[in-house]
């Protein structure tokens, strides 16, 4: 394949197959550095404090969170949204630009996807806590009941319930499948006889036949194909649970697009925030390089600035829609009581993004590091303007409300980045945390080694 | 690698007489439709729109994949890239709707607005109108013949100066686009319908035009490979180009679907009334758009054999052309026409017209560069390129 | 808590002794259809088999899935002759509660009195309740009730307690000491007649009457100018003009459920009237009766004299009689006078304040419009107020000097509502003997010797004459839960009296009313008596008294000289839904949200909008009133300036979990002026200190923004255009479309229809349907959360100046839309659409995703969000402010209604039950349902008739001749969901 | 195809070598009995002359297979089993049906290709593949040679030779 000299290598430094094999399976074989150790005590920390918020909100009831009569969602559904966008990152990544060949998604698309499944494990537990009864969370399963009943295959929820499973399953599997190659380098690079079973059962038995190796760019080619438009679906069905609705703020047709597009700004965000302390601590600086970063960034600015027409087209259509409700609404978000809340979102998703524009900047690892956080910020609020600002001034002024989260909230929102966290320390000690045999089949096409020839 | 293309003097003549049979059915459609000046302006409306799209968006393909650093198509970016010398033909047509306004949109009876209206008045107001369409063109001409000027210029200096400097262009490009693409749609489509209106309107018309235009792309560059040029494109190409074909027609499709989802659900008369017309009145183009373009794309172009196969990839590149345009009747029509609108003589023949005018400026604009833009520096990777 | 009676039937007899002969014996039955007698005598088929066995299954899958097992549930083994299981059984009687009183009729399943209606029989309330009628059934189960007598702070039987209180009063009347009856005006006849019994044995026996918030001034004046000391009876529905000045005559004003039906009736144009009363108020605070007139005046208290006297003046300078000096009216009257004068003998006006010169100058007044014998009937006066404020301030001077020797207290809490709360304490400390028939150990029995609980209500006999020649009787629906004893009864026995009081109430009633009428047989006339409830005698013809006028002057020359009052002034008022403070253990009550704050649980000091800016307070502040009293501020749109009004009824601090410490005690502050209390305080020095205390409203924005949710006009437009106000329903009409045709509804169609014209905002209706639906209490907290369950609620609006709004009411309650947008995005499908149009929720489907109350553009569904109900099956998580799941308080609840479990979301179900009900009725009967027939609790029980219900596919109902009347529109009817409730244009009576 | 015991494996250490060799292979009329590589070496398929995977067309039929059914569940659901009311809707509400009857189709098409992967392969959770050379996953490039299935070459020695030649490393025979 004929690379142009114009672009930058992927890889750096002198690598050969075997010093990618070494270097990137190296946290698996070593044992983990203090930091390691105090992250995943302070993120199991984070997750007993959730535990312990979720089982109190299961016991005594979800008025143990803030909501109301008015605003019957709150921090709980702005959490899933915001969790199950950040998850949109890693299937985006595998599947769409794999689809459109970008080569520079090796290196990250391993544990982005990761990412994206614990990313949607902590999602997907919003939507049962956030139930009245979430042991009965099985009622809206399809199964044959006594009461000859079914579910709503109108309600936006079960296509919530189907679209967020599918997602989860279809990720998990994309991933591993993506995973058996280097599950079984791993395998057959550890000594320790534990290990070696672990690894080996894990592995499903690959050898690297030729043959095997066709059904496998096969299938991730089938399943990327699939889990594209899957991607754009989910958080297209999640949208729908506003959009299908009639309160103004929450019933508008952009919605679909919007939300794709926010999530993939906000999943990147969150990449981008883990990659630059995973390259960083597990030293793959040649792996991940300043030129990956700078991919991301370009996306980032597109996607957000794709989420800052959406906001501007969503201002300006209240206005024209002489609808007085959606006038309201709008109005409303920018200068009612939650103004702070728009304006964080308008500073963090539209404005902020925008100083990528610059160059030197999109390759600035400090300032790409700040502007993810920003970002991943400005995008919860974006939900939380959604499903609070929205609901709290609908049509009868007479049930306006307001919103304040409660500690059980706030706990359980904790929990999940301690839930998210574990298993993603878990993930870079177990697991290879770049594709190794992905990046080797680009490492002629894309090193600095090769390149320089 | 110099490749010169030949506007023949058949093709000439050939499209010169599409643009006589869309310049007869004009007449025809004058005279038998005195009293339903709507019905004229309505058409000369869609087909402005139709085919400015078409060459609004093949800049939008230009631009992305020069910013996106895409290295396959650049050996056929001069195609799209000759778009851009549509653009002035298209304002003047554009300007024309002046005469025709108070035909086309109820909004600019402005001695008899309800309330609703009223409150629109700020923007829907025939100076601002005006403006707004100048302001419009005068950036698309600027940034789109920019573009093209750079990549030209290259042609004879081999330096990545031009290629760095167009990519500015391009981002420009892409952001005003991002910003006109919807406001053009409200302003001239959406306002017809002034009473109704859908966040989502700008950006489905929008996928609309892209699809459009990907299926223009891919005619031309099928038939100048048949006529011998552009040998250099391979089944690897033609893939790309299909891949884009299903993969924007399912875009389209989403964005149609969820918005009449929504409207549908809701089920809210401020809203429902655009659809309650449009399936009382014209059930049949209404469930051919989505067949057309959706349904046949989705299943022909789905085996990767058929994106490859030059017939079949031409075949339902002509069909999605044919299948956008009932879309964007179906947009412009029941709200300008009315529920008596129907497609007939005037309709057909005005398109071909337009094509045929269409067709002999960028045939006319391809012969004054290579086919192939010979430094650019993805030039290599795109012919060498396999799936 | 242990054993409760669950009825009358099983108290006092041994379950051994019954027989198990007359079980389900009940033909009509709703179970019998389940029983199947075909089913159960046939002879064991294989199809019968499997038969029975699918039903054992089904049972056993219904018994096992519950996760409480019922354990106390237990059977009729006789059945009682008038008790059906399942099938409620009615009483009529009457709820008096001191100077309120009520017609009811009581609604008893299996000998438990569940539900309070109105007896539409009685030519007083005509079927109307007000909120403490309906939520009184309640306060029978009260855990605070006294369950024994109680001598000196131990519980005693009766026989002890009656040998000690009988050698004591024996004791006192043989050494000539005096016995005083402490009590709230009575007006049943038989209990008169038994204190004259008591008073035979005890001579000095004297009776001082005792109101809380008494109509002392009206009283008097009327003495003074007829020399007729009463209160007469007002005809508000023959008055054209209405003038009140802070007058609630709507909410608490001497007989408001009477008043309410008056004035609505000349305020209805359902039936093609052309006509409507104009009403005009002048008052301080925002009431309920201010916020429902045609004009309103916001004036200070201390005004409202001067205000009398100019536009006395301003009659007189029209009809030519004599005028005298006043100050300045500092609000022009004049085209008020003209109104006034041009409806002469057709207008009424009427003052709320209790100074006498104010009430001699309403006389006057009246007397030049001719009111008298039009609008006022002095021959037909109200009993149900008697006591004259003096009259109290005299017994505890007489207490204070020792010279009282026995003190009886009968519905009588002076410790905590009297204005001269802490002399009456240490004068109570010199009564040697102290009796008090509460049925509590509230302020004052505490401080007694001996308490005799008295019974409640629904277990009592009694009679009533709240209106002279207005007889109504009481009987008791349920056995005594406690081992308590009607007052009456008491009186007896000390009487030496072995009377059962109930014969005694016959033998009152054989010789004093049953020559009044013409059935000839004693018997037959107790009986009609008991059925209906009431016995009313023909009226005496009102007529024109001789008005003496010598009054006049002296009244306007004491305003001239009370001028000069600079400073805050306070007033005083009782809300509609605490009142006196009775029952402020009733958590119905304390939940209530008030008509006008849409505050719960609390009282405050109402404000201005622009003296809070001024003193640059918010809501919740806590002020200072003169030092000795610290309440948080409410901004009232409406409020006059420079004036605060205050709730009486709240800080008490002896009535009970619920109500103690809910706000504070201002009975304490007013001050007595000729001889009556004046329910205002002038010259007060208010501060903040700093501290918020918040309050918990359930409406906390008020304006409609613009929105046509309450659409109004004016009579003139609407006499031109009956569509006038209403233009936007024909546009919403005429725009129609949808992208699906609606299901057809299989006979019925429910609907209803709220004339907001009749709708005065008493929120009546909110206590109604929380007794009948089961509607739990949550509690201030959850409250300011905004978690307030009732099922349906009044949305109050203000619109113009905020400082004297024009307000508009409107019940809002499940709309029941046909294209209901909560029932397309609950995924489990557990609300959905009946065949009859009704929008229903399956309790035990629901998964609580909440999304359907998201969705509802109305905000009318509810959530559990915790477990209020004590209903679902994990321990120790039960969140019950209000004590409403002990046992006690559960023989209130609805059995018909499902008690809704913990993360289980609710809303009104257009009283599905009793559609169902009435429906099986007919069913039996093979009658097609009548119009009108089935009435939902909110309907039942409105005293203005506001709401309509019945079925919309019968075109001849009144439902459906309703939604076709021009001035039907349906809230938010431009989102096309349908609503089967319809709203009726509100009509102002104003100039445009 | 399975192997016998019977066999050559020999090494490359780069994929264009291995490439290389599989070239000069085949042009001898050597059966290659299978190459294991470290990583999907571009164009091997093609050298190997592999036919086209069948796993898109068993995903492609299982994704047809489950939208249809998911579709006809629904319709069922809604219109036979149990028609509701459901907020005025039509029972069958076709938009409503979309998204679900989507993504089982996915999901349906996700299973069916997997399964059809690991069944084809071998591989899955539990599967006993005999490794070869353990740097087979890490840098080297391996081809194995049955010696007992192949008719046109049954001298050992002599494709020993012909591995030698094209620069293999490692040769081994297993017998």
């Amino acid at each position: 394949m004929y690379v142009s000299p114009i672009r930058e290598p992927l890889i750096k430094g002198e690598k050969s197959y075997q010093t990618i094999t070494d270097e990137i399976s190296a946290p698996i074989a070593g044992k983990p550095g203090p930091l390691w150790y105090a992250g995943i005590t302070f993120s199991t920390l984070a997750l007993l404090v959730g535990l312990y918020a979720m089982g109190h909100t299961v016991w005594n009831g979800i008025g143990t969170w803030g909501a109301n009569r008015t605003i019957n969602w709150g921090w709980g559904i702005t959490n899933f949204v915001w969790w199950v966008g950040i998850g949109h990152a890693g299937t985006f990544i595998s599947a769409i630009l794999l689809l459109f060949r970008q080569k520079w998604r090796t290196s990250i698309n391993r544990a982005a996807e990761a990412m994206t499944i614990f990313a949607v494990i902590c999602a997907a537990l919003f939507p049962v806590l956030h139930l009245g009864r979430p042991w009965l969370a099985f009622f809206m399963a399809p199964y044959p009941s006594t009461r000859e009943l079914w579910i709503n295959f109108n309600s936006p929820l079960i296509w919530d319930v189907f679209a967020i499973s599918t997602y989860f399953t279809v990720s998990l599997l994309f991933w591993y499948i993506g995973l058996i190659p280097d599950l079984g380098t791993i395998r057959d690079r550890v000594t320790s006889k534990g290990k070696k079973a672990f690894y080996k059962f894990m592995s499903f038995g690959w050898t690297g036949s030729a043959k095997h190796w066709q059904r496998h760019e096969s299938i991730s080619l089938i399943l990327a194909g699939l889990a594209a438009p899957l991607v754009l679906s989910v958080h297209s069905i999640v949208s729908m649970d506003f959009a299908t609705s009639l309160i103004p703020g929450w019933h508008t047709t952009i919605f679909p697009p919007y939300f794709v597009s926010g999530a993939i700004f906000s999943g990147f965000a969150m990449v981008l925030t883990l990659m630059i302390i995973t390259r960083r601590t597990l030293n793959l600086q040649q792996y991940i390089t300043v030129n990956h970063i700078e991919s991301m960034n370009k996306i980032i600015i597109a996607t957000g600035s794709i989420v800052g027409v959406a906001y501007i087209t969503e201002l300006f259509m209240s206005w024209y829609s002489g609808n007085i409700y959606e006038q309201y609404t709008f109005l409303n978000r920018a200068t009612g009581p939650y103004w702070w809340a728009y304006w964080i979102m308008m500073t963090c998703n539209v404005i902020s993004p925008q100083l990528l524009w610059f160059k030197k900047l999109r390759r600035n690892l400090t300032f790409t590091f700040i502007l993810s956080i920003f970002i991943n910020i400005g995008m919860w609020f974006e939900r939380f303007v959604i499903v609070v600002t929205s609901l709290h001034r609908d049509f009868l002024p007479s049930s306006w409300s307001m919103y304040y989260p409660s500690i059980t909230e706030v706990g359980i929102f904790i929990g999940t980045f301690g839930i998210f966290f574990t298993l993603f320390l878990l993930f870079i000690r177990f697991f290879p945390v770049i594709a190794i045999s992905e990046v080797k089949s680009v490492l002629k096409s894309s090193s600095e080694k090769f390149i320089k020839k | 690698m110099n490749e010169k293309f030949k506007f023949e003097k058949s093709q000439k003549i050939t499209f010169i007489l599409l643009i006589v049979v869309g310049l007869l059915s004009l007449t025809a459609g004058i005279l038998i439709y005195k009293d339903h000046p709507e019905k004229i302006w309505s058409n000369i409306l869609l087909n402005n729109y139709y085919f400015l799209a078409i060459a609004l968006c093949g800049i939008f393909f230009v631009a992305v994949h020069k910013i996106a650093d895409s290295g396959w198509q650049a050996s056929l970016i001069r195609i799209p890239e000759s778009f851009a010398s549509y653009i002035p033909i298209a304002a003047i047509l554009m300007f024309l709707i002046y005469f025709g306004m108070h035909d086309i949109y109820h909004w600019t009876h402005t001695e008899s607005l309800d309330h609703i209206l009223q409150g629109k008045t700020a923007y829907l107001n025939m100076p601002f109108f005006f403006i707004r369409m100048f302001i419009y063109f005068a950036l698309w001409i600027l940034v789109s013949y920019g573009l093209r000027r750079l990549s030209i210029k290259s042609d004879f200096e081999n330096d990545n100066k031009h290629f760095n400097k167009s990519r500015t262009y391009a981002a420009l490009f892409v952001v005003l686009f991002a910003i006109t693409s919807s406001t053009m749609s409200w302003d001239w489509l959406l306002s017809i319908d002034a009473h109704w209106y859908s966040t989502m309107f700008g950006w489905y018309i929008f996928s609309g035009a892209l699809v459009t235009s990907i299926a223009a792309i891919t005619l031309i560059i099928l038939y100048l490979r048949k006529k011998g040029y552009m040998q250099y494109i391979t089944e690897s190409h033609l893939h790309d180009l299909g891949k884009y074909l299903f993969g924007f027609s399912i875009m389209w499709a989403y964005l149609w679907f969820v918005q009449f989802l929504f409207i549908w659900y809701a089920n809210i008369q401020e809203e429902t009334v655009y659809f309650v017309q449009r399936l009382e009145h014209f059930p049949i183009l209404f469930y051919a758009n989505v067949i057309i373009n959706l349904v046949l794309p989705f299943f022909v172009l789905m085996s990767r054999g058929s994106k490859m196969k030059t017939s079949i990839l031409a075949t339902i590149a002509a069909i999605i052309l044919i299948g956008h345009w009932i879309d964007l009747y179906l947009v412009i029509m029941p709200g300008s026409v009315g529920n008596s609108a129907s497609v007939g003589f005037l309709e057909i023949g005005l398109s071909i017209g337009y094509a045929g005018l269409f067709l002999y400026v960028i045939f006319n604009s391809l012969t004054k560069a290579s086919l192939v833009p010979v430094n650019h520096p993805f030039l290599e990777e795109s012919l060498h390129y396999e799936t | 808590m242990d054993n409760y009676w669950q009825s009358i039937e099983e108290y006092g007899k041994d379950p051994k002794e019954l027989d198990r002969k007359a079980e389900f014996t009940e033909e009509n039955h709703p179970l019998a259809e389940m029983f199947d007698k075909s089913i159960i005598n046939a002879p064991a088929s294989r199809r019968n088999f499997l038969k029975m066995f699918g039903f054992s299954i089904a049972t056993a899958t219904v018994v096992s899935s519950c996760k409480n097992s019922v354990n106390k549930a237990i059977p009729y083994l006789i059945k009682p002759e008038e008790i059906t299981p399942g099938k409620a059984t009615f009483y009529a009687s009457s709820y008096m509660d001191s100077s309120d009183y009520c017609s009811i009729l009581v609604k008893t399943r299996e000998g438990r009195p569940i539900k309070i209606e109105g007896n539409t029989l009685s030519s007083i309330t005509k079927g109307g309740t007000s909120a403490k009628t309906q939520a009184s059934v309640l306060s029978l189960y009260d855990t605070e009730r006294l369950q024994n007598p109680i001598a000196k702070g131990t519980e005693k039987s009766w026989n002890e307690i009656d040998k000690d209180i009988i050698k004591e009063l024996n004791k006192i009347s043989s050494d000539k000491g005096n016995i005083v009856l402490l009590t709230s005006s009575i007006y049943s006849p038989s209990t008169k007649k038994v204190i004259e019994q008591f008073r035979k044995k005890h001579n000095s026996l004297k009776v001082v009457n005792y109101d809380p918030v008494s109509a002392s001034a009206i009283i008097l004046a009327n003495k003074n100018t007829f020399n007729k000391a009463l209160i007469p009876s007002y005809y508000f529905n023959k008055a054209a003009v209405i003038v009140s000045f802070g007058a609630d005559f709507l909410g608490t004003w001497i007989s408001p459920i009477e008043f309410t039906r008056q004035y609505v009736q000349n305020r209805k144009l359902t039936n093609g009237e052309k006509t409507m009363s104009r009403h005009i108020h002048f008052e301080t605070g925002m009431s309920l009766t201010g916020s429902n007139a045609d004009k309103r005046i916001p004036i200070k208290p201390s005004d409202e004299g001067i205000i009398l006297a100019n536009l006395y003046n301003e009659l007189t300078k029209i009809t030519g009689a004599e005028s005298f000096s006043t100050p300045e009216s500092p609000v022009n009257i004049k085209e008020i006078a003209n109104e006034l004068l041009n409806n002469k003998t057709k207008s009424l006006v009427v003052s709320g304040s209790n100074n006498l010169s104010n009430q001699i100058l309403v006389n006057a007044i009246n007397n030049l419009l001719g009111s008298y014998g039009n609008t006022i009937d002095l021959n037909t006066p109200f009993l149900i107020k008697q006591a004259i404020d003096s009259d109290f301030n005299s017994l505890v001077q007489s207490m204070n000097e020792g010279s009282i020797d026995a003190l009886l207290i009968y519905n009588a809490n002076p410790v905590y509502n009297s204005f001269i709360s802490s002399s009456f304490i240490t004068g109570l400390e010199k009564v040697p003997l102290k009796i008090s028939f509460a049925s509590t150990l509230d302020e004052t029995a505490s401080l007694c010797d001996y308490v005799c609980p008295d019974n409640h209500y629904l277990e009592s006999w009694n009679d009533a004459e709240p209106k002279k020649g207005f007889y109504s009787l009481m009987q008791p629906t349920i056995a005594n839960l406690f081992n308590t004893r009607q007052f009456q009864e008491s009186i007896l026995t000390w009487a030496g009296n072995t009377t059962k009081y109930h014969d005694f109430i016959q033998s009152v009633w054989e010789a004093e009313l049953f020559p009044k009428q013409e059935m000839p047989l004693f018997r037959n006339f107790w009986n009609k008596s008991l059925q209906d409830g009431i016995f009313e005698v023909q009226p005496v013809k009102a007529s024109q008294p001789e008005f003496i006028d010598s009054f006049t002057k002296p009244a306007i020359d004491k305003l001239a000289s009370n001028q000069n009052e600079a400073g805050f002034e306070i007033s005083f008022y009782e809300k509609v839904s605490i009142g006196n403070g009775n029952q402020a253990n009733n958590p119905w009550l304390q939940e209530m949200p008030d008509p006008i704050s849409k505050i719960v649980w609390d009282n405050y000091a109402n404000i201005s909008p622009k003296q809070a800016k001024e003193l640059n307070l918010k809501n919740g502040d806590v002020i200072n009133i003169n030092h000795t009293i610290q309440l948080p501020i409410f901004i009232q749109p409406g409020q006059a300036y420079q004036t605060l009004s205050v709730a009486y009824g709240y800080g008490r601090t002896k009535t009970g979990k619920v109500g103690n410490k809910v706000g504070e005690n201002v009975f304490p502050l007013p001050t007595i002026k000729e001889g009556c209390i004046q329910n205002t305080l002038l010259n007060v020095a208010v501060s903040a200190i700093g501290f918020n205390h918040p309050l918990a409203m359930t409406q906390t924005h008020h304006s409609m923004e613009g929105r046509k949710i309450v659409r109004e006009s004016t009579l003139e437009k609407y006499l031109e255009d009956p569509k006038s106000g209403n233009e936007y329903h024909f546009e919403i009409e005429e725009e129609s479309t949808s992208l699906y045709k609606n299901h057809p509804t299989e006979g019925h169609h429910w609907g209803m229809v709220v004339d907001l014209n009749s709708c005065i905002g008493c929120g009546n209706c909110v206590i109604a349907c929380q007794a009948e639906n089961n509607v739990p209490v949550v509690g201030k907290e959850e409250a300011m959360k905004n978690r307030e369950m009732q099922w349906i609620r009044i949305d109050r609006y203000y619109n113009g100046d905020p400082e004297n709004p024009e307000t508009v009411f409107q019940p809002v309650m499940c709309q029941h839309c046909d294209n209901a947008p909560c029932e397309n995005v609950c995924p489990t499908a557990a609300t959905n659409h009946s065949s009859e149009g009704l929008n229903q929720m399956i309790y035990n489907r629901c998964v609580g995703t909440k999304y359907c109350a998201n969705n509802c553009p109305y905000k009318v569904r509810r959530f559990n969000w915790f477990d209020y109900t004590n209903a679902d099956a994990i321990p120790a998580n039960t969140h019950d402010v209000a004590g409403m799941t002990v046992d006690l308080k559960r023989m209130v609840l609805n059995p018909d209604v499902t008690v809704r479990a913990k993360g289980v979301m609710e809303k009104c179900s257009m009283c599905v039950q009793r559609i169902q009900e009435k429906k099986l009725d007919a069913k039996i009967e093979g009658r097609p349902l009548k119009d009108l027939e089935i009435q939902t609790a909110c309907m039942q029980s409105c005293p203005s008739n506001a709401i309509i219900f019945g079925d919309m596919n019968d075109k001849k109902s009144e439902v459906s001749r309703l939604m076709h009347n021009e001035r039907n529109y349906h809230l938010l009817e431009e989102l096309h969901v349908l609503p089967s409730v319809g709203y009726l244009t509100k009509i102002r009576n104003k100039k445009a | 195809m399975k192997r016998t015991n019977n066999y050559i494996t020999a090494y490359f250490e780069d994929d264009d070598d291995l490439k290389v060799g599989i070239k000069s292979l085949l042009e001898k009329k050597v059966t290659i009995h299978d190459v294991l590589t470290p990583f999907a070496v571009h164009g091997l398929d093609h050298l190997l002359n592999f036919k086209r995977s069948r796993i898109p067309k068993v995903g492609f039929i299982s994704g047809m297979v489950g939208g249809v059914s998911t579709l006809l569940f629904q319709t069922w659901v809604f219109t036979k089993a149990w028609p509701l009311n459901i907020g005025g809707k039509p029972f069958f509400a076709l938009p409503s049906f979309i998204p679900v009857t989507f993504e089982l189709s996915v999901l349906i098409a996700a299973f069916g290709m997997i399964a059809a992967y690991f069944i084809s392969s071998n591989i899955g959770p539990g599967s006993k593949n005999v490794i070869y050379d353990e740097r087979v996953t890490d840098d080297r490039f391996l081809i194995i040679i049955d010696l007992e299935k192949d008719n046109s070459i049954n001298d050992k020695e002599k494709i020993k030779e012909i591995l030698k030649e094209i620069g293999a490393k490692g040769i081994t025979i297993k017998e």
